[in-house]
């Protein structure tokens, strides 16, 4: 395990501390529980990739793997009534909100019981009794379906606020300032969660964006405190995430945060982990600052994990990642006749239908 | 009963469903402090509120998928596109977000959204403010695309897009807003989406239309009825879902059909409603369909020129001569 | 002949053109260090160097409205869409301004670009990343609208796209790139916009089709043929215009339909294939139409699903049962 | 006439010295010429207002009164090889740009002898032999197509540089933001114009947008100047356009100038000057800095105008706006053969006329 407390008593922009040893006075299975949650969101990727390989998940499939320290140190932060929407890299994102493995494996399987019932994919995890409001593949476009629900939040004279995730290569697109301008100028309670792996696909985002700090994309709009964070430290995340949440929910205000870290492996599963657009001296250079093995480390300089403790949860963690791949193969494919069902949440109409019934299937 | 405009009667749609159920508000540029483009919202923001009436910027991405969030946790967004022609720029959250949303969330998350404002040419506009958005909608599942030609339907329509609990493309007309004036009755109504409705009967030809070419082809029947030839008028109302056994019905009565709409020929609302007959009354017709159509260029700004590319009722006219070998 | 993937057939159409004319350029996401997402750009950065071959940020918008400018002042952009989902992001600029340029300009300034990328489903992608766009730009003045099926269509019509003056949508396919592979003339040449070929001849039906369906109503044809059920396969390659001359030829002689295509049913190329025929050739039908397309619903991502939601060879083959009421 | 020749002396923003009274260094001929174009602006439009009320002129007209300044002291720093491209409010840039009043009038009245022969209208003004690109309607989309001009400029080598004029609203559209990031990532040689009027249709920009000073959106882009200028002011504008200019042709880099200025009239023709959105005292303060008036003030203060010449100019402008509108009205009406010619510059499909084929106009 690599050791590196000195990182984490300070900020990644170095004039502020961050992270400070009393882990932002979290209790020991608290802290446990964040690790936890960034192991799981590990290993299940890892599993995801081994089955991938096997042809039992189709399509795009995004792993998070070297990311964890933002979704854990982010929603960790948030009330059970709160929201959170992402984008397509989608998977740590459901698991840490609270969904099961076995769900969200499941929805990768494409079977009844993922929590999308097989219909929405690698991309497209949803779960409304989490308010897990997905899962968006059109890079950019899930932000003003943040700032609406931000709306919401201020309509309803609510208390919640909105946890949006999204990547580097968002900062470019017309959305982006689209909705910071709405969220700042009407006060909505929105975190804007900026994920810089630094690449978007195999662009480094340096190449396309005319900005060097890309927090600094949210200076044109009063009203929006931008602040960067390491996003390999998950305590580091889980401060600046409080601090956003709580200027939120008191004074109505967004934050908009740049999140520094690093994707391990490839965009998704036919892009390789280096080779191409990046060296693997970089992926290695990333990966010796593992958020994992930080954070466990820091616990157990602390005296609050042994090794032991961590073998053990690790261990836990595959196990349970090893069942979702059984439950979700063993889960039945969607059924047929579900076809139609979630078109239109009111009556399917008839006229549509009638267009379809020179197939043998439905006649 | 009250004789109101089209654009009375949408206002009170509006205001009649906003005081029925307070999640329902409407977000769109100048439909506040200016009381609407176009006026369809006036006074509301002083009745309601401006978190109720909310004055957007010129962001028809953003304030789109506003609404398609705002739907997702419980509000009933009416989001009012000045006119349809700049809602191009928002069709990805139209398409890929409220359509589909349901779906993907594997039934969980679905969109009561109402996406209205005006289609249609209005008078020498020029190219990119005179275009028929119907096709472009009416192609997506998970859409409804509505298009009312009086201010009866107008009223009854858009009640019940705002409470329908799904995505709802309702397409006005800034021509009609004024001119159309007709009984709205007082008590409340809904008018069903989905259902065509005959506004004039007639044995020899089926003009099927919606919106403006309602007017148009009102028009030509009564003077084709002084000629002997009577038309029956089918109003669509809703573009999707097709009320297929209304045009069917109509067709089988008079085996003679005319397609009238002001959009571009191709791929239109006309294709699909040929489609439709060709394969459910195959037999009933006696012969081809025509087809009414804007001309297939985009709209000229000289006044000459606009009325030559817009169909009118001499076109529908001329189009049920032709069914009918009168001519 | 050597024999090319549809992939390698498009990059060396832009090759070929790229060399040939200096103000030929490409944009789009991942076109250059990576090579293009589905690699058609393979090579082309390191011989043509940043200026013709630009790495875009993700602003589809931005870049498709670049190109326009570009195409107003001399060059002759192509604008690569990552896939066909995401240029609705797009699509203003492409209908309000690149389709509408050279007549609001009074003849002044034509566009000649090509806006291309793969469209319609690959392999489980899921509801926003599989769908067809034909039918949102066929309805528009102004544009053309191919779609090939196989690697010397689509070079030949690449190419011709390429030197087209005016917009041009070219639609690929993300599977076709790899598994389509076949005979590519050593020489150049061009293949015309416009113009439908008779993929396989035959006598009882005429299968009208376009890009993947093209390779289904074959297969169709063949399993069709051991039942002596002799199937005409008219591949129309440009959707808009549509080959009416080609189409009404074929059917004059099968007297019996099928229109297979990938897309949602309701207003797609089909129905306006529907709607031509009848017109003009009402009486040389002994039967109705018959329509495959994919059913009216999103995309879902479970594999069986998207199976039965996608049109395939059965179906084409059940169709033309149909008409052929032999089923 | 207002005198006003303190605030000519300092910049809108009061930090810098701004149009001295050296007219930076034009000659009289060409302070007479600026002043011309001015004068020419306003009164067509005043024409133009007066023929639309007898119906001659049809659909949406966008007037310019009040903003002369920004037209004429930005377009009068360009070379004829440079490219100008515009909103619909474009009477005004075409007329300075070089278009003759006939063939402004005449495409108002929807004639052939139009600068877009009857097709455009009021809002698409083209002139390609004077790199005139129009005149564009959806608000924000046509900045992209500046971007592609600067990037052909690049593309080809040249020194030219695209002006790009657009109104305040369009700081919170998607497009603006897209175009900024890849002018300045690329360094392309466009200038960025924003005519801040203070308003969009109705709305108080303020009322919409998340930023006090506009020009501050500028911010989010390194590489891009950002400045604001008095838009009443023609020399002000002239300069900092001039190096805006000078920025493009030498360092490729664009630039993007806030010009703080008012329109007199309503938005379009349909919309009362005052009463609703804004008060007549508003509308009356800013009358009172009037950019015609003051210039010719100062030209006089200077010695350089006397008001017999200023009154022999402005009736000379009336006569050939009042010659205009009689041209256009003698101009005929485009051919109805022509419908099909502009739409494809290649021959027109015949498949696309056949379904227009049961018209009787053209059977
Ligand atoms: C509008 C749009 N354009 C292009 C794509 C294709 N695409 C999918 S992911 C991606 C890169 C996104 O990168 P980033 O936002 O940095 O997120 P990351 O993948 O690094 O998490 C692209 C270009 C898309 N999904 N949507
Ligand atoms: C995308 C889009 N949305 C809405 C409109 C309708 N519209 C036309 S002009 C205008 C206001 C524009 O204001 P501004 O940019 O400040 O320019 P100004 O009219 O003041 O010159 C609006 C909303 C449009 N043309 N395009
Ligand atoms: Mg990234
Ligand atoms: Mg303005």
């Amino acid at each position: 395990m690599t050791v590196k407390s000195e990182e984490f008593l300070t900020s990644p922009t170095g004039n502020q501390e961050r992270a400070t040893p009393d882990f932002l006075g979290l209790s020991t299975e608290e802290c446990i529980e964040v690790l936890r949650l960034m192991i799981v969101s590990r290993r299940f990727e890892e599993k995801a990739a081994e089955v991938y390989q096997t042809g039992k998940i189709g399509g795009f499939c995004h792993l998070y793997t070297g990311q964890e320290a933002v979704a854990v140190g982010a929603i960790t932060a948030l009330r059970p009534d709160d929201y959170v929407i992402t984008a397509y890299r989608d998977h740590a994102q459901a698991l840490v909100r609270g969904m099961s493995p076995n769900a969200v494996m499941a929805e990768l399987y494409g079977r009844v019981d993922g929590c999308s019932k097989g219909y929405g994919g690698s991309m497209h995890m949803f779960d409304k009794s989490l308010n897990f409001m997905g899962g968006h593949g059109i890079v950019g476009s899930h932000l003003p379906l943040a700032v609406g629900v931000g709306y919401t939040i201020r309509y309803q004279g609510e208390e919640q606020v909105c946890l949006c995730f999204f990547g580097d290569s968002v900062v470019n697109i017309g959305a982006f300032h689209e909705s910071m301008n709405m969220a700042a100028r009407w006060k909505l309670p929105v975190v804007f969660l900026l994920e810089n792996n630094q690449y978007g696909m195999g662009t480094d985002v340096q190449r396309v964006a005319a900005v060097k700090e890309l927090k600094d994309r949210g200076l044109a709009y009063d009203g929006l405190t931008s602040i960067d964070v390491d996003g390999m430290d998950v305590l580091a995340v889980r401060q600046v995430v409080e601090e956003a949440i709580d200027r939120g929910r008191t004074e109505k205000l967004p934050t908009f945060i740049e999140a520094k870290c690093f994707r391990y492996m490839g965009h998704s599963m036919a892009d390789p982990s280096h080779g191409t657009y990046r060296t693997k001296e970089e992926v290695e250079k990333w990966r010796s600052d593992d958020p994992i093995l930080g954070f466990s480390q820091l616990m157990i300089d602390a005296g609050r994990l042994t090794e032991e403790e961590y073998d053990e949860i690790d261990q836990e963690m595959i196990t349970v990642c090893e069942a979702a791949a059984e439950f979700a193969d063993n889960s039945p494919f969607p059924d047929h006749d579900t076809i139609y069902q979630y078109i239109y949440s009111d009556r399917y109409p008839d006229d549509l239908r009638r267009r379809d019934a020179w197939r043998k299937e439905f006649s | 009963m009250p004789v109101l405009s089209y654009r009375e009667a949408l206002n009170d749609a509006i205001c009649e469903e906003m005081k029925r159920d307070d999640s329902v508000f409407v977000i769109g540029e100048e439909v506040g402090e200016y009381d609407g483009a176009y006026k369809v919202t006036k006074g509301l923001l002083d009745q309601f509120g401006e978190w109720r009436i909310r004055d957007a910027p010129i962001a028809e991405l953003g304030f789109a998928g506003l609404g398609v969030g705002a739907a997702m946790t419980g509000l009933r967004p009416i989001v009012e596109f000045m006119t349809w022609n700049f809602a191009l720029l928002a069709i990805d959250e139209v398409i890929n977000a409220a359509a589909k949303m349901y779906q993907m969330s594997g039934g969980q998350y679905n969109v009561p959204i109402v996406f209205r404002g005006p289609g249609g040419a209005a008078l020498q506009l020029g190219a990119q403010h005179s275009q028929s958005p119907e096709p472009w909608y009416s192609y997506v599942p998970g859409l409804k695309v509505v298009a009312p030609s009086t201010a009866k339907d107008a009223k009854g329509l858009l009640k019940s897009a705002i409470r329908d609990n799904d995505p709802v493309i309702f397409i006005e007309s800034e021509i009609m807003y004024n001119l159309v004036k007709d009984e709205v009755p007082d008590e409340e109504y809904l008018t069903p989406l989905g259902k065509a409705e005959v506004k004039r009967s007639g044995a020899d030809v089926t003009v099927v239309c919606h919106s403006k070419m309602v007017h148009q082809s009102i028009a030509a029947a009564q003077k084709l009825s002084e000629e002997g030839i009577e038309v029956e008028v089918l109003d669509l109302r809703t573009v999707r879902p097709l009320d297929v056994d209304a045009i069917i019905e109509s067709v089988q009565k008079t085996n003679r059909v005319v397609v009238a709409e002001e959009g571009w020929p191709m791929c239109n609302i006309g294709a699909q409603v040929v489609d439709d007959i060709q394969r459910e009354a195959f037999d009933s017709l006696d012969a081809p369909i025509a087809r009414v159509t804007g001309l297939d260029v985009p709209m000229p700004y000289a006044k000459n020129l606009e009325k030559i590319v817009t169909p009118n009722a001499e076109h529908v006219i001329e189009a049920v001569r032709h069914v009918c070998y009168a001519n």
